[in-house]
């Protein structure tokens, strides 16, 4: 007894049915708000002016050198958590005894403000070592909680189904394993994506050579908001449409 | 005369799908007399469901009107009860607070709330189990909750959508010859679909068959069996010639049903 | 299955080509390229903003460090706790860091660091307004807690009648004060220069109520002066260099300073010209007196309980023979 | 190893989801878990006293332990405690209201929640300690900036959870709800909420956390009190014990607020139903 709603809407009403009308409405929306906010207060450069120094930004040499170094980190740190992540996850998800054990301990790390081990890592892992540790610790924890929570909850006629064809260990996790949590695998990536960038950034700001976080910061001290919006509206942007197009793919799989 | 039972008038229920308009149901005139019992099989998928949606009041009609008692349905009714095909129990309820849920929505007072609970927990034989947990029912005893819920509304009208289609052979054996003692002592009226050949002649005094997309009403099929109904009638001639009688009818049905799937899926 | 090996192979590929993208950057490079000789690794604090630490910036760029056959790389720590860290840690051999930092660092039993020299021996710190933005009791903003510009304001507190209000840098100090929150921001050259240009107005001069004490000072990492104790001497030859074209040649150092620190060449310039004695803040030669005053303020700040013993906690050995002072004996 | 493999999983599989069981399990994590903090704190110890990194840049677990106890005797460390409480307090009771709110509006109006979904989900992408210069000129130099952008953290976990357990309903619930005529506000507290409950818990325990983390890393980038705050000082000011002893203090606080938080969800998740 499905009870449908009769399509009683126009034109306009079903193009916002779809998703991506809606949330370019949505993004107009901001943008113009942005524009009204920007005319208010001081702090905030209007969004013209904002792209015109992203653009002029892009084409400076030592500009690009920065994103680079920041794109390195942000990529070491993501591809380390999420193999770490991925690993402990597994071995939290196939072993009860793991899971009784590490759980725990797990669960309170990852509601630690993991900032404040900034000072710990710094002599720890030195100046570069520091920002990949900071972009891992924030990458691990949603690939680890995604994949055992995943890995716990496979049907078990999968694990029968494995044992039956006789499947090694790799065979299982490439072609039982994997496929069956790619939907929450995926989730967690599309997460570290995100939490990566954010914590090599945050080092950025205490202690860098060069990054992006070090120009934000530099623009911040001189109050030059402009070319500090323009590189952290670069930086979301990034991370938004990277993780953006993860989660489109994730809503596809079935 | 006084108009009584359920009128159904050139019923029609037509849905906008991508692939074109779907005729779920297709001008249905019917009559259910004041407290029968009328059950309705068709093939899946041919609008069972959606008539009986019509007659509740939950999905309008595209064209076409239903009257309960001479007064046409234009929404949910505490006149009207329904039990679903899925599991409807609140499991943060306990048995008593479900049973009470349709009578706080409809402003029955707190002491009568709690007397006809009591009442409808009896009838459907769950005494005892007023203070338990949902979830830690079985399948056919959550059925008889969601049974007692829209009984002790004590609505003219019960619609049951397929309410044992979840529940294993000898469960809805047992439970449809429990709504068939509660009907008997309460002679409301009731409509009920099943794609149970077997379950719909065993419980009712009609049985509607009805057709694939467009969903019309074939044949009513008047159910000769005594009235008080032995599990033990299904081993009969006059059963097993019914039911043959309905099959036919019914068999060409769902191949055309099945068919036409197919080809939409193809 | 296939479709998920598919989507595998091209996630993988994916990767890859970000490899192939991002990897192979080496933060020290720069796009400047090195050349070989001694390295000298120094962590610094506002060498993006201040002129006194941009000029490390303008010797690299000169090759006035190279000539000296040292190859020297220079990155930007937030804050004196980030800047004297990796000194510790080994990523930098050399420091240059808020005076308090430095002086709190060195105190640290294993913190294996030296100061070496004060840096900047100028008062030149100012709390700058919106024009015509008075208080009868001003509120004066500062950086944070334990900071250089904390002292000073607390050495303010006492002798004027001010209030005081943590808020963080010369950018937000700004802001804050021209959204009225606090009366009047911190600010160094050329900050205030800037902003006087875009309507601030000098509030408070430190060094008119405090006198002149080091803005910062230089602390090394004992093993590396302990291994190339010459490479530091190199390092100091360089800043003499570096201090007289600056007093000498003010408009080309203000040319050379003013991309590096964000701000216009005229404003760099008008902000060299505008300090009061360029010529006491761009020179390594110990001044007895800043440091005593800024011992003083610590411990009236109570961020120490007794006063620095400068004999033992600055090692001069590394600055040119003229510019040490005997004033502390030893 | 294939069949040590699949013995393990198959024990994970065939656990009986028993309440007493739990509470068996229960027990041997909490003993696991300090075990392995004990053990992981000796091994710390080892490492420090072996010499493998220098007492001043991270000083021995016995020294940081030491180091707490003291704090907890002086007034500085309550203040700071006190002032990061409140502020986490608020945010969560901001935060979570609003991301409630924001659920229910979501789902209410799916087209409007269809447009802020890919916003909402990829929204940790953005450090909010950005956006404190624009704070600082709403709300001036206080604790409500904290406050505003804790809660914000605070507000997207708990607004895509109660979404997706608002979308998650048996849509029977809702037919019966229309069935037996229940109005919206009954709808909405009798059966969507409590349908979407451990959705809406799951939500309610990560706004917590987050308000926490997001508070704490305001504090440790620009505020001027609280225990965030008093890390990046002491980190500054070169006062490694006390900063390490305060560290140590704020894992203690997450370590309390998830623990305590596991134990309220397990209450009203299962202890209402039995």
């Amino acid at each position: 007894m499905t009870v449908h709603a009769p399509n009683r809407g126009g034109m306009p009403k079903r193009l916002l049915d779809n998703q991506f009308v809606g949330g370019l409405a949505l993004f107009i929306v901001v943008i113009l708000a942005w524009q009204l906010c920007s005319s208010l207060t001081f702090v905030i450069p209007a969004p013209v002016r904002t792209l015109e120094v992203l653009g002029a930004n892009l084409t400076d040499a030592s500009y690009i050198f920065d994103l680079r170094v920041t794109a390195q980190s942000v990529f070491q740190a993501f591809l380390i958590g999420t193999l770490l992540g991925g690993l402990i996850g597994l071995g939290l998800g196939l072993s009860e005894r793991a899971r009784l054990w590490f759980e725990p301990l797990l669960v309170i790390l990852n509601g630690i403000p993991k900032i404040v081990l900034y000072p710990v890592l710094l002599p720890l892992f030195g100046l570069i070592g520091a920002k990949v540790a900071m972009g891992v610790l924030f990458a691990l924890f949603p690939v680890l909680i995604n994949v055992a929570t995943g890995v716990r909850e496979m049907p078990r006629v999968y694990w029968k189904l494995a044992s039956a064809v006789q499947a090694n260990p790799w065979q299982k996790l490439i072609y039982v394993i994997l496929p069956a949590i790619r939907r929450p695998l995926l989730a967690g990536l599309r997460l570290a994506v995100s939490l990566s960038v954010v914590g090599v950034v945050l080092s950025e700001f205490f202690a860098t050579r060069r990054g992006l976080g070090r120009v934000v910061l530099q623009s911040y001290n001189h109050g030059d908001y402009p070319v500090m919006v323009a590189t952290v509206v670069l930086l979301i942007a990034v991370a938004f449409v990277i993780s953006i197009l993860l989660w489109r793919w994730e809503k596809r799989l079935r | 005369m006084k108009p009584s039972g359920i009128e159904m008038s050139e019923v029609s229920v037509r849905f906008d799908t991508p692939d074109g308009a779907v005729h779920a149901v297709e001008s249905v005139t019917e009559h259910v007399p004041d407290g029968s019992f009328v059950s309705v099989v068709g093939p899946s998928g041919c609008g069972k469901s959606t008539l009986l949606a019509v007659i509740s009041g939950l999905q309008r009609p595209s064209s076409g009107a239903v009257a309960i008692g001479g007064k046409t349905v234009t929404g949910p009714d505490p006149s009207i009860g329904v039990v679903f095909q899925e599991d409807s129990t609140l499991p943060w309820r306990t048995v008593e607070d479900n049973v009470r849920f349709a009578m706080q929505c409809n402003g029955v007072g707190k002491g009568e709330q709690r007397s006809r609970a009591r009442e409808a927990i009896e009838l459907v034989g769950l005494a005892g189990f007023e203070n338990a947990y949902p979830t830690t029912l079985s399948g056919g005893m959550r059925q008889r909750v969601a049974l007692a819920r829209t009984l002790a509304v004590e609505p003219e009208v019960v619609l049951m959508d397929e309410p044992f289609a979840a529940l294993d052979q000898q469960t809805r054996i047992f439970l449809g010859a429990e709504v068939r003692r509660i009907w008997e002592r309460t002679g409301q009226t009731v409509v009920f679909v099943t794609h149970d050949l077997s379950e719909a002649i065993l419980l009712s005094q009609q049985v509607w068959v009805m057709s694939y997309r467009p969903g019309r009403i074939l044949e009513v099929v008047g159910v000769d069996l005594p009235a008080q109904r032995d599990p033990a009638i299904v081993s009969s001639h006059e059963f097993n010639e019914l039911h043959n009688r309905i099959w036919s009818v019914l068999q060409a049905e769902s191949m055309r049903g099945f068919q036409q799937q197919e080809a939409a899926r193809a | 299955m296939t479709r998920i090996a598919r989507s595998v192979r091209v996630l993988f590929g994916v990767l890859v080509l970000l490899l192939a993208a991002t990897g192979c950057v080496n933060e020290a490079d720069g796009p400047g390229g090195r050349s070989g000789g001694n390295r000298l690794n120094i962590s610094a604090t506002g060498t993006d903003s201040l002129p006194f630490m941009a000029i490390l910036q303008v010797g690299i760029d000169k090759g006035w460090f190279a000539k000296e056959g040292l190859d020297v790389s220079l990155y930007s720590g937030g804050g004196g706790g980030n800047t004297l860290r990796v000194l510790t840690t080994g990523d930098a051999d050399l420091a240059i860091a808020g005076n308090t930092s430095v002086v709190l660092a060195s105190r640290q039993h294993s913190a294996n660091l030296t100061v070496v020299a004060p840096w900047f021996q100028l008062n030149d710190f100012h709390w700058i307004a919106p024009r015509g933005q008075h208080a009868p009791k001003p509120t004066l903003g500062y950086s944070s807690g334990g900071s250089s510009t904390e002292l000073l304001v607390r050495g303010l507190q006492r002798k004027l009648h001010v209030e005081t209000q943590a808020v963080g840098g010369m950018g937000d100090n700004w802001t804050a004060a021209r959204a009225g929150k606090i009366t009047a921001g911190w600010s160094m050259q050329p900050f205030t220069t800037e902003k006087i240009q875009q309507g601030a107005e000098i509030l408070v001069d430190a060094r008119k109520v405090l006198g002149d004490l080091p803005a910062d000072l230089v602390a090394v990492n004992n093993d590396y002066a302990n291994r190339k104790p010459e490479n530091l001497r190199a390092f100091f030859r360089v800043v003499r260099r570096l201090d007289d074209f600056v007093v000498h040649d003010t408009a080309a150092a203000a040319k050379a300073l003013a991309p590096l620190t964000g701000v216009s060449a005229p404003t760099m310039t008008r902000a060299l010209t505008d300090t009061p004695d360029l010529a006491k803040g761009y020179s390594l030669r110990v001044d007895p007196d800043g440091l005593r005053r800024l011992s003083d303020l610590m411990v009236s700040g109570g961020l120490i309980e007794h006063p620095v013993d400068w004999r033992t906690t600055l090692d001069q050995r590394y600055l040119p023979a003229g510019l040490r002072t005997s004033a502390f004996g030893g | 190893m294939t069949l040590r493999l699949t013995e393990r999983a198959e024990t994970v599989a065939r656990q009986p989801v028993s309440r007493r069981r739990w509470l068996g399990k229960g027990a041997t994590s909490a003993v696991a878990t300090a075990v392995l903090i004990v053990v992981l704190g000796l091994i710390f110890q080892a490492c420090s006293a072996l010499g493998l990194w220098s007492e001043a840049d991270v000083p021995a677990p016995s020294t940081v332990l030491a180091e707490f106890g003291r704090l907890l005797g002086t007034g500085e460390f309550w203040g700071d405690l006190g002032r990061t409480a409140l502020e986490v307090l608020l945010s969560i009771v901001f935060g979570c209201t609003l991301g409630l709110f924001a659920g229910v509006l979501f789902w209410k109006l799916p087209r409007v929640g269809r447009a802020f979904e890919p916003y909402l989900v990829s929204f940790y992408a953005v450090p909010l300690v950005l956006f404190y210069p624009v704070m600082i000129v709403l709300v001036g130099i206080n604790a409500s900036s904290v406050v505003i952008l804790a809660s914000v953290m605070a507000m997207i976990p708990m607004a895509l959870n109660t979404t997706v357990g608002l979308n998650g309903i048996p849509p029977v619930y809702l037919k019966l709800a229309r069935s037996v005529g229940a109005g919206p506000r009954r709808i909405l507290f009798s059966i969507a909420l409590p349908a979407a409950g451990p959705f809406v818990l799951a939500g309610l325990r990560m706004g917590v956390v987050y308000s926490l983390i997001g508070a704490i890393a305001m504090e440790f980038t620009t505020a001027q009190a609280g225990l965030g705050y008093r890390i990046r000082y002491l980190y500054e000011t070169f006062e490694s014990e006390q900063m390490f002893g305060y560290i140590f203090a704020v894992l203690v606080l997450s370590c309390v607020i998830t623990l305590s938080l596991q134990g309220v969800e397990r209450v009203l998740s299962t202890g209402g139903r039995r």
